[in-house]
């Protein structure tokens, strides 16, 4: 087997089947709880469900680092705030809107968007690897996460770790081959899109859920989420 | 039995609503921090997510494929009965369901309403504390968890209007409001009942307190039985329906409020037409209306702040009210602790954790922080709208020998009253 | 039964091919086969492909053709998809085919074909000098010294020495049909190698537009290449200059070397002006469109078909026509769903296998059954003849001021009457002539492009429907290419984004059609017919037949049936005087 | 005829001692291509090249062309330094050629039997084209024998082969999927002998004919890569000396042809170049006396001088999009089978619930007490 082959098998059969897992998986996780059963809410609200669930996404998605009452939070837990903060808004530098990955979607989407400039992107996969390194730092240091951390958390760590470092080390160069670091690059990846559906990176769907019933519950009582 | 007990009860419990949110958690122990059990420890087990996890753990085994397949073939990590015990502390001593977890979560998993859960299976596994099991028996079987009786009860309401000379109507049908208090008012802040006995008057609101309904507060609430918890709400839905009011205006209580006017629709049939509110809002809306008026700046002498309530304030809505009344009666004097409002630290006594022997020392010791929280800005007194928290305020305060003035809101109120 | 003799394989073609040929008592031809012998089912690989990369899959049915397959590609994909290129990309275009063609038919002359007639060995009894009084007397070629001819003799006395003759080994040396003087081939041995180091220094168009060659690239929708004057990475005065440098080169060969030496070898063999006409009848696809593609009107070398000679009739055929454009199967190792005796238009062709031919070890095939794997493609019923003399001949009969003129010249200087035009010698002699006329096209094209580049329209490619999301979710496409082979037709199915149906109808399957269901012969077995073989184990005027239509059969031999499993063809019989 | 060196030979033909010494710098140097940059010198001396050269007769050189194009044909023949007819004048006799050689029939084949014992295990075998092994090998079949059995025979006897062309080195274009024809490269068929490949489609001229010279002068194959290829010539990828290089680092890509990217020389990543992928001589010895290359011309590289690259994902797909995409429909199944797999284990919940439902009074319902 040349370096070739093995990219050819994970960039072709290998990343469809690891994408029609991850189809099948999300899918599969995303029926099962939604055929739980779900009650209605039969309490009269006093304020309005969808503007606390509007103030929950936004609060969610901007607003959480920057409000003053976190600080408290903050202040015990800055590794988390700053590398989870950093790693995601890394995350969707590289993913979404990195050119090679954005041809990516496009190849599967039909459609493309506008990209930040490679610079840019460089940086931020490099800010999204420290950021994953200090994440990793704070779980083997702090007491509470290292009570609740149990293995496929770890496994979560390494498995979101290893396709940014290969791709950036493909990037540039780095050590092997080109088409050596490509390979592992899409071996880590393929083997990501298995394990979402296993694990709890999958927390990107689920975050619709709790998001909107906690936005839902603070707007049902007309209080801040 | 224990175990299966509590797993039944979990299987049972668990829904989309609740898989939903378990799944959504990334085990970021942001939670923890704002715990105020796990920052005056430092315990990691406090960490709410933590103390949900025995929840978690039923639903991997349970609900999801590996985590069958790991139980078929004996690998799942069994709960033990050692597990439920080490649970029961955590989450009835060490978890005042304040969730204010839940607003720091980036996810926003409710962990109130989960920790709920967990409660509800060890109730039904019978590891409840024994100090508060103790209470919902005296609830269930005398109508009281501080064990006053219907006579007692009779006793002290005539005793408390003689002795404020008040009117406080009795089972008085064709009201419009049934007020509804709790023992705690009754026995120990009975100028509860006389500030809202005087604001009736004032207020010209015909209203009625009820033997058959003569209980606000549901220790099986705090337990997380259902039935239970139902059989106690119905007492005083019963006791409405009976005197055909046109609401239930809960006093000074925090969990009952969550209890009836958040939870009751949604376990329970629950009578059409009868509004259920808070004393906080009725007082706010006869002063709104003009039918009280208060004398502006009645309290506007050194420092007093506002202590939100979980059950109230975070989890009731009812924040800008008293604000705007603190703002009317001490606009000099009035200043907000940090944080406050949906964010406020809980005082440490909610949850029925007040009622547990065992967790006193705890408890005292997590209401360091809001003797913390209140030096910081001076204050001189504090004020409420929830007994629970004040009896905890005032238990605290002493502890503490801080010279801070507790105070409920209602009472204060009454007493500027013009 | 007379006698047959086998050639495998046939040399100097493109791709692998075998002739089977029947010959009566005095070794005269009475009757031929011819059999391709490698296939590599690109249309299959094509299927359920993105239809802009087409092209570099069917770009590589020929390594020597290289650029007409992806012509035909894009153009199919290009009429499908409805995309109308800009002006000046066409014009690239233009000048790209334009210099296939002068490469590719001198490429032709000198290498594939010029060994036919001249005779290497032969060459070293010349005299330089003689040599050298003979080049001047017919171009201003500059390498025309006794000195530079006697190097040459020395070069060729060298490799024969060596015992070691390379390319040279094995060649008829000495048979009877060569029929130069010794002058001559010395003359024609310089420019062979001459040839081999002209066309490796003129394919400049291809690798300024292409990249490279063989196989430039090429895009849908356009050129690759833009135009900027002020780019440093695009078609710019630098660049401009380049071509126009390699345009004079190219055609300074040709008119002084590739068609003199045409003029002084063909008068040696006048014979071959009565031999090998084949079918007389021609079709051509027309090629460089100087408007808009779908404008037949407009292209250089008009669209038309010949019937039995009748240069007064052209007829313009419509490659949609389902009725007329068809392919048979009778005589080829295929089956229709509806029997040998149906036609199929290309566009909804079969390719089911169904291999009837004898088990090997054969001598010969079974020539009476099925027998090739070409299958037989007939306009209206009849077989054609494709490339340089269909195309020649369309020119000429529809007054073409060049090739008129170009045509009456040569057969004044060959002394020869108009009907010489329908022979072997015909057919190479209209290759020179094409030549010379296609070759005088890039300077027109040169000054087309410039003009359009002054006029400011530099846009080289349309955008519009590339994207797979433009496409229509079904579309069909005819593309076509006048390779230098002669006329190409690629027809294009696309479903979904996607290649549905990729057929090819190429020259040589034309031209080496085998025999149809109504035993019509194709043109190569119809032209071999009346040729009298001088020593029937060296049939050098079979070569010669054969060359002058220059075989492509790679491009020829490209259907395939993954489900089909034919039974292996092996055996020893190659140039085999077999007996009945 | 007696068999006469190169030197010899040249010497008979008029060359001077000071003229061969020149051509043997001139191979010494096409080889090393030392004037080129980017790429890595072979260690070979104008001395040390004539010294071979003056030892040794012309190498004959066997060049079959299985299922091919004559696409390679015609690059070698388009070499400019050295050229075809120096290199077949000079320095190699090709006595098996399809498409160039004078003979045909059994006389063309003859020609090779007579090279092949003549000089056995001496010849250089350069093979062009994939070899067709399905249906017994039928596909390609020359003078009435199979593609295999004349390869085997012919690389039986052979001193080395030379693998030129992506169809002979990997497969090529038969082996693209589906593969009908059940073609392979050379070297997945010979097994016993030393091999080098020249993939690219075609290979580069200068590339097949260095390859050849070092076979001359060095009586060895040059280093190769994992892949067989020579290091010289394969030892960085297109995307190494590419000239748009800077614009990639920068980020910069031409989003269509003929835009303004393109315009400015901008990278074809976007456009699907597999540079970066792509190990071949292209950028820094590109074609015809280093006037163009591919990219350089605006058009993408197909990667043409790696395995399989004819299904490597799409030529004018970005070389980060996947090879192979689901179609909607499998993402549909997939999707279904997710579906029903999600609704299966709530049914099975669901079970699970009920049933703890029943249970549970039965359970003592306060065990503390």
């Amino acid at each position: 087997m040349d370096w070739t082959s093995i990219l050819h098998f994970f960039r072709g059969p290998f990343f469809t089947f690891s994408l029609l897992f991850f189809a099948a998986g999300m899918t599969y996780r995303l029926i099962r709880v939604l055929l739980l059963g779900w009650s209605r809410d039969k309490v009269p609200s006093r304020g309005s469900k969808a503007v606390g669930v509007a103030k929950s996404y936004l609060k969610g998605v901007i607003i959480l680092p920057f409000i003053p009452w976190v600080k408290r939070t903050f202040r015990g837990n800055a590794m988390t705030y700053i590398g989870g903060g950093l790693f995601h808004l890394a995350l969707l530098a590289v993913v979404v809107f990195s050119t090679p990955h954005m041809m990516v979607w496009k190849s599967l989407l039909g459609f493309g968007w506008p990209t930040l400039p490679f610079p840019v992107t460089d940086w931020l996969a490099a800010v999204g690897i420290v950021a994953l390194v200090i994440l990793l730092i704070n779980r083997m240091t702090h007491p509470v996460l290292k009570l609740i951390t149990k293995a496929p958390i770890w496994i979560n760590w390494v498995i979101v770790f290893l396709p940014f470092v290969t791709g950036y080390a493909m990037t540039h160069h780095l050590g092997l081959r080109y088409e050596s670091l490509y390979s592992l690059h899409m071996m880590a990846v393929d083997v990501l899109l298995i394990w979402i559906p296993l694990g709890r990176i999958s927390h990107f769907l689920f975050y619709f859920f709790s998001r909107t019933i906690h936005g839902a519950q603070a707007g049902k009582r007309a209080v801040n989420p | 039995m224990n175990k299966q007990s509590a797993m039944n009860a979990y299987i049972k419990e668990i829904g989309g609503w609740v898989a939903g949110q378990l799944e959504a958690c990334t085990r970021c122990g942001l939670c923890a921090s704002a715990c105020h059990f796990y920052q005056v420890t430092d315990d990691p087990e406090y960490a709410p997510v933590w103390k949900v996890s025995l929840l978690g753990q039923a639903y991997q085994q349970r609900f999801t494929f590996l985590g069958r397949l790991r139980q078929a073939l004996g690998l799942g990590r069994p709960i033990t009965d050692e597990a439920l015990e080490k649970w029961s502390k955590l989450v009835f001593e060490g978890c005042t369901v304040c969730n204010k977890c839940a607003m720091v979560c980036p996810m926003g998993i409710q962990l109130g309403p989960l920790i709920h859960d967990v409660r509800a299976g060890l109730t039904a596994a019978g590891l409840v504390p024994a100090d508060l099991h103790a209470a919902t028996v005296k609830q269930d079987a005398i109508g009281s968890p501080l064990g006053v009786t219907d006579d007692a009860w009779q006793e002290r309401i005539d005793w408390i209007a003689e002795e404020w000379e008040v009117d406080i109507p009795k089972d008085k049908k064709g009201v419009d409001t049934l007020v509804v208090f709790s023992s705690i008012e009754i026995m120990k802040f009975p100028e509860n009942l006389v500030a809202v006995a005087k604001i009736m008057a004032k207020a010209s609101e015909s209203w009625t307190v009820s033997s058959k309904g003569r209980e606000v507060v549901n220790f099986a609430f705090f337990e997380g039985d259902r039935e239970l918890t139902k059989k106690f709400l119905n007492r005083v839905f019963g006791a409405a329906r009976e005197l055909g009011v046109k609401r239930i205006m809960i006093s000074e209580c925090g969990h009952a409020y969550d209890a009836f006017r958040w939870t009751a629709g949604n376990i329970m049939e629950v009578p059409k037409g009868i509004e259920v509110t808070h004393v906080v809002r009725v007082v706010y809306d006869f002063w709104k209306a003009g039918r009280i008026r208060l004398k502006k700046g009645a309290y506007d002498d050194g420092t007093i702040t506002f202590h939100d309530s979980c059950k109230i304030q975070r989890r009731g809505g009812h924040i800008k009210e008293p604000r705007e009344l603190l703002a009317w009666l001490a606009p000099r004097a009035f200043k907000e602790m940090s944080p406050a409002r949906e964010q406020s630290l809980c005082c440490g006594g909610g949850g029925g954790v007040i009622s547990i022997k065992e967790a006193d020392a705890l408890r005292l010791a997590v209401f360091g922080m809001k003797v913390e929280q209140m030096n910081k800005i001076g204050a001189q007194a504090v004020c409420m709208v929830c007994s629970n928290c004040r009896l905890q305020f005032t238990e605290g305060v002493a502890h503490y020998k801080s010279g801070i003035q507790v105070r409920g809101l209602t009472d204060m109120v009454f007493k500027a009253m013009e | 039964m007379s006698p047959r003799i086998v050639i495998d394989p046939i040399t100097r073609i493109e791709g692998h091919l075998r002739i089977e040929a029947g010959l009566d008592a005095s070794n005269t031809i009475t009757a031929a086969y011819s059999s391709g012998t490698m296939v590599r089912g690109i249309e299959t690989i094509l299927q359920g492909r993105d239809p802009r990369e087409a092209w570099a899959f069917a770009q590589r049915a020929c390594g020597v053709c290289t650029t007409v397959h992806s012509f035909a590609s894009i153009r199919a994909v290009e009429d499908a998809l409805g995309i109308k290129i800009p002006k000046a990309a066409n014009l690239i275009r233009n000048m790209m085919l334009a210099q296939q063609y002068v490469h590719d038919h001198v490429m032709h002359f000198y290498i594939l074909h010029a060994l036919d007639f001249v005779d290497v060995v032969s060459a070293l009894q010349a005299d330089p000098k003689k040599t050298s009084d003979i080049q001047q007397s017919i171009s201003a070629w500059p390498n025309s010294s006794p000195s530079y001819f006697a190097d040459v003799r020395k070069k060729v006395q060298t490799i024969v020495d060596s015992g070691q003759l390379s390319l040279f080994s094995h060649g008829y040396w000495g048979h009877p049909a060569y029929k130069l003087p010794p002058e001559i081939n010395l003359l024609a041995v310089a420019h062979y190698l001459e040839c081999i180091d002209w066309q490796s220094q003129v394919t400049k168009i291809h690798t300024i537009f292409g990249g490279k060659n063989p196989h430039p690239n090429f895009v849908v929708g356009g050129v690759p290449l833009p135009i900027d004057m002020d780019g440093d990475q695009s078609l710019n005065a630098e660049k401009l200059s380049v071509i126009a440098d390699s345009i004079k080169k190219l055609n300074d060969f040709v008119d002084m070397v590739y068609i003199p030496d045409l003029l002084a070898v063909a008068p040696y063999y006048l014979d071959y002006a009565a031999l090998g006409e084949g079918l007389g009848s021609f079709l051509t696809w027309g090629e460089f469109p100087e408007g808009d593609i779908a404008d037949t009107s407009k292209y250089v070398v008009p669209r038309a078909v010949i019937l039995n000679r009748d240069l007064k009739n052209l007829i313009i055929p419509d490659p949609r026509d389902f009725d007329k454009m068809k392919e048979y199967v009778a005589r080829s190792w295929y089956a229709y769903k509806g029997g040998d005796g149906v036609g199929l238009y290309p566009g909804k062709g079969e390719t089911v296998f169904n291999y009837t031919g004898p088990k090997p070890p054969y001598k010969h095939l079974a020539v009476e059954g099925k027998y090739s794997w070409l299958k037989a493609p007939r306009w209206n019923e009849t077989p054609m003849e494709v490339g340089p003399l269909a195309r020649v001949l369309v020119l000429y009969a529809s007054g073409n001021q060049a090739t008129v003129g170009l045509v009456n010249a040569v057969l004044e200087t060959l002394k020869a009457p108009a009907s010489a035009l329908f022979s072997t010698l015909g057919r190479t002699a209209a290759r020179g002539i094409e030549t010379k006329v296609i070759g005088d096209l890039l300077p027109r094209f040169y000054g087309q492009l410039v003009a359009e580049i002054k006029a400011g329209n530099t846009a080289t490619f349309e955008s519009s429907r590339w994207e797979p999301h433009t496409w229509p979710s079904r579309a069909e496409g005819f593309g076509f290419a006048e390779a230098p082979r002669g006329a190409l037709g690629h027809w294009i199915e696309i479903k979904g984004g996607k290649i549905a149906n990729y057929q090819l109808v190429v020259p040589t399957t034309w031209n080496a059609s085998p025999r149809d269901h109504k035993d019509q012969p194709g043109a190569y077995e119809a032209a071999l017919v009346g040729t009298k073989l001088a020593v029937p184990d060296q049939p050098l005027e079979i070569l010669r037949t054969i060359h002058s239509f220059d075989p492509c059969m790679a491009c020829a031999i490209h259907m395939f049936d993954a489900d089909g499993r034919p039974v292996a063809e092996a055996g020893t019989g190659f140039n085999v005087v077999v007996e009945p | 005829m007696s068999e006469k060196t190169v030197y010899e030979s040249l010497r008979e033909s008029g060359l001077s001692r000071r003229d061969f010494m020149k051509f043997c710098g001139l191979l010494s140097g096409w080889m090393g291509l030392e004037f080129l940059p980017g790429v890595k010198a072979l260690a070979a001396t104008p001395e040390q090249v004539a010294e071979a050269l003056m030892a040794k007769p012309r190498v004959p050189l066997i060049w079959l062309e299985l299922q091919d194009c004559a696409g390679c044909t015609e690059a070698i023949s388009r070499s400019q330094s050295p050229s075809l007819v120096n290199l077949v004048l000079n320095s190699i006799s090709v006595d098996y050629q399809e498409t160039l050689m004078a003979a045909a029939g059994f006389q063309a084949e003859a020609s090779m039997r007579a090279t092949m014992e003549k000089f056995k295990g001496r010849y250089v075998l350069v093979v062009e084209g994939s070899l067709s092994t399905a249906a017994d090998g039928v596909y390609c079949a020359i003078a009435g024998r199979s593609g295999p059995d004349i390869l085997r025979e012919a690389a039986a006897s052979a001193a080395a082969v030379i693998a030129t062309g992506n169809c002979a080195a990997f497969g090529g274009l038969p082996k693209a999927a589906p593969n009908p024809t059940g073609a392979l490269g050379v070297g997945d068929f010979i097994k016993d002998k030393p091999i080098v490949n020249i993939p690219g489609c075609p290979a580069i001229p200068e590339v097949t004919t260095g390859t050849i010279a070092h076979f001359l002068v060095m009586g060895t194959l040059p280093k190769t890569d994992r892949l067989k290829r020579p290091l010289t010539f394969y030892g960085h990828t297109i995307h190494d000396h590419c000239l748009r290089r800077p614009f990639y680092d920068a980020g910069k890509f031409a989003e269509s042809f003929g835009g303004h990217g393109a315009r400015e020389g901008e990278c074809l990543y976007k456009l699907g170049c597999k540079g970066p992928t792509t190990y071949n001589a292209c950028s820094s010895l590109k074609w015809e006396k280093g006037l163009s290359f591919p990219v350089q011309s605006g058009h993408p590289c197909l990667g043409c001088s790696e395995p399989n690259f004819w299904d490597g994902g799409g030529f004018y797909q970005a070389q980060s999009a996947p090879i192979d995409r689901p179609t909607a429909a499998a993402f549909g199944l997939a999707a279904g089978v997710g579906a029903a797999l999600g609704a299966a284990m709530a049914g099975a919940n669901g079970l699970a619930k009920r049933k703890a439902g029943k249970t549970e009074p039965a359970e003592p319902k306060k065990a503390a007490e």
